[in-house]
């Protein structure tokens, strides 16, 4: 029988090996594996390339993580924020590798990889400098960018609800690159605020079926935490 | 550059300028920053469909203070609510509606716009400026019509609207109208065509604030 | 305000001309709108180019749009069942074109059009007689096929519920093409068994949200049709 | 061909050999057809993911009798059951599924294999057939590992195990095992590896009913 929720974060996370790709979830810090994120960075890796649609925010969370000199590149689409200073410094230094890639390339590429196509033609870009040096096509009027998948290791996202098979579902705009970032990774581990039984989650509804998910972990709520998403780093075996 | 006896619009009133030009049923994405106070000025009795990058359809006004939501954001990091009739989505889906052609209208900021509506907002090429494009590239080329809302100069009164962009271009040829401070510019192939402009300016101030040649609506037929 | 479900069928149908390219959703009978069918086939309309999985069943639906003559070619996956005897008839008398598409091929060029891509590069189909002719290539030790989008001016689609904005769910293995054909004609047409009320459906949950459907259609059950997904051709103007 | 001595299996005795090499927690796909009674022999003790490509995840047996949902049928357009767990999801996520590798094992049926891994399953080349090819060509492909579920030879006793395809093929080099009525073969890149046969038969009696060369997998180290 197959148990996807039975280890802690300690215990998931240990699998992940110096030079990783890893995708991580989250548009800004909604969606963002807080607790995953804070487990990756026990665990001392280093030589990391991350996949985030930014570059961390504050001095929490992926920021955290790139401040303690894990990330060697990172892949996205808006680094430049109000609060990334973390980012901001090392990249003036030269001590981290940017690939800047518009944000809809970014979930096509990820999209790319988790269907499994070779490339994409896509019209973003074009034109422009983050298109220089690739290759272009005329198709039908139009011109295109030829682009090629983004594939990871590990994709880190988080969810609300989960099951024991993997299935996940999420809340609002916390879902935005989850579904796909989990199609696009060799294991996908999935924190989620609960998880329910086998059938509780709608089968017309599951927005990840859990053909796309390793691991499940369930974060406890505290209730010393004033927001709803915000959890304490507390990792449980999940019942299932 | 000399104000003689004319008006310049506020960013609200541009923005409800540009308001009036959505109609009933569109589906539009506003893009962060200025373009985001359209939003205030959608009449009540049109459906007009937000969209956000982040995977929200259906989006409207902020929320009551204390009901924010840290996981009910929009694209410019802002709290939200949803309509009834709204939707969520990954950000795959999202950008297929983008890029897909699916959104009718695209409100964006510009640091330039080109005769030929060729747009530039998301670098100024400096030298040490960490580079950051997020969707603005997606919205440029996916939208069926691209607005852009912006000051007709800098503030030091360079041109905004130029012949040729000397700042890297965000999207080719995809501007087809440009609401300003002082008038309400179509990008045609015959350049730029102006059909309003505010109380009391002449053809020729505008002109004189303009890096690109300008045609006026009522000479065109 | 926008309602796209205040017309019928008759008049939802009237804006297709003469030599329109159809989506028609559906994997064999399930989810095939079959209403929306029969209103084609009344509408009397010819010169058809139809995409569809299949290539019809038995006597009804799309198999009698066929028999009609309306269609000058179709775009399918697998045309060949043991009730296709209307299409069969007709291939073999050279009165209709193929072109036979795998499977996934079929998904992912309607999902290209529906993304906006202006071509993929795929594995299926490499080496194989349906890839003669097309561009290949080898990316990162496998090989690829070029294929192109395949876009509609119209999907005639079924779903179960959906509202006066198009927000659309669906009803078991009836969704396969649905959303994806919503996504890639210009016109989708929807017909539901149910209209709801902007915000009855939970916005988590929308399968295909609004802006990929131009028109909804309710279709009356009617008490005589046995089967639960067997409804009368009696558009009705829905309320919202 | 003579028959010696030697047992042949039932479909349902391949069958049940090619359930007993699915692990616990596979993503499974069968194929319409012979690999369909697969199923019926997956021990309850494991979680096999059955994945039909019309937008099933965990999929059970057929209904009860009157049971029958019209909107809930596999791609053999058989009725089905879900299990609690299951998910339905869109043709595009389906065949995402299955060219993104994320299928660990397919079992197809096949009108030949060759020695390489040339499967062909989908066209007899027949002149006055209509071609038809379903989802077969996106499962070659896609998935982690293809078994083949079939008669060693046809009705009329020639090979389909052979050392290259006469029918139009349906994926290169994508067969790792196949199961048939006289034993199991294992695809390598030394050619075709006997790894089990049935009770009675010999290696050269096998190989006599094969039209590619067999290698005895207690002879390769």
């Amino acid at each position: 029988m197959i148990n996807k929720a039975d280890k802690n974060i300690t215990d998931v996370l240990s699998q992940i090996k110096d030079g990783a790709t890893i995708m991580i979830g989250g548009f800004g810090t909604a969606g963002q594996p807080a607790e995953l994120i804070d487990g990756l960075i026990n665990l001392g890796v280093k030589d990391l390339v991350i996949i985030n649609n930014n570059a961390g925010n504050g001095d929490h969370g992926l920021a955290k993580l790139l401040k303690t000199g894990a990330v060697r590149k990172i892949i996205c689409s808006f680094p430049r924020q109000s609060d990334s200073w973390v980012f901001d410094e090392l990249y003036h230094a030269g001590k981290i590798e940017l690939e800047l890639v518009p944000q809809g390339n970014l979930a096509c590429r990820i999209q790319a990889a988790g269907m499994g196509l070779g490339a994409v033609y896509t019209p973003t870009g074009f034109g422009t400098l983050l298109a220089e040096g690739k290759e272009t096509r005329h198709i039908d009027g139009k011109d295109y960018v030829l682009e090629y998948p983004i594939k990871a290791d590990f994709a880190l996202i988080k969810a609300s609800r989960g099951d024991r098979w993997g299935n996940l579902v999420y809340r609002k705009s916390a879902r935005n690159f989850g579904p796909i970032m989990a199609m696009a990774a060799e294991v996908t581990i999935a924190q989620v605020s609960e998880t329910v039984d086998l059938g509780e989650l709608d089968p017309e509804y599951v927005i990840t079926p859990g053909i796309f998910v390793q691991h499940v972990v369930q974060i406890q709520p505290t209730s010393t935490e004033p927001a709803s998403d915000e959890y304490a780093s507390t990792a449980t075996t999940a019942t299932a | 550059m000399s104000h003689t006896s004319y008006t310049v619009l506020t960013r609200d009133q541009i923005a409800e300028r540009a308001a009036q030009d959505i109609p009933d049923g569109a589906y539009v994405n506003l893009g962060i920053g200025l373009p985001t106070k359209i939003a205030q000025y959608l009449p009540d009795d049109k459906d007009v469909f937000l969209h956000s990058e982040n995977g929200l359809l259906a989006f409207g006004p902020p929320p009551a203070k204390g009901e924010e939501d840290p996981e009910l954001i929009n694209a410019g990091k802002e709290y939200v609510t949803m309509l009834d009739g709204g939707s969520f989505f990954h950000h795959g889906d999202s950008f297929a509606m983008m890029r897909g052609g699916h959104i009718d209208i695209c409100v964006l900021g510009a640091f330039q716009v080109a005769a030929n509506g060729d747009l530039a907002n998301w670098s100024t090429g400096a030298e040490d400026a960490i580079p950051a494009v997020g969707g603005a590239m997606d919205l440029a080329v996916g939208a069926k019509k691209v607005f852009v809302m912006t000051n007709h100069t800098t503030k030091t009164g360079d041109p905004k609207i130029v012949s040729e962009l000397t700042y890297p271009v965000t999207g080719k040829n995809c501007v087809d109208r440009i609401y300003t401070d002082l008038c309400v510019l179509n990008v045609t192939d015959k350049g730029l065509v102006v059909t309003e402009m505010v109380d009391g300016i002449s053809f020729e101030d505008l002109q004189a604030l303009t890096g690109a040649t300008l045609t006026d609506a009522t000479t065109v037929k």
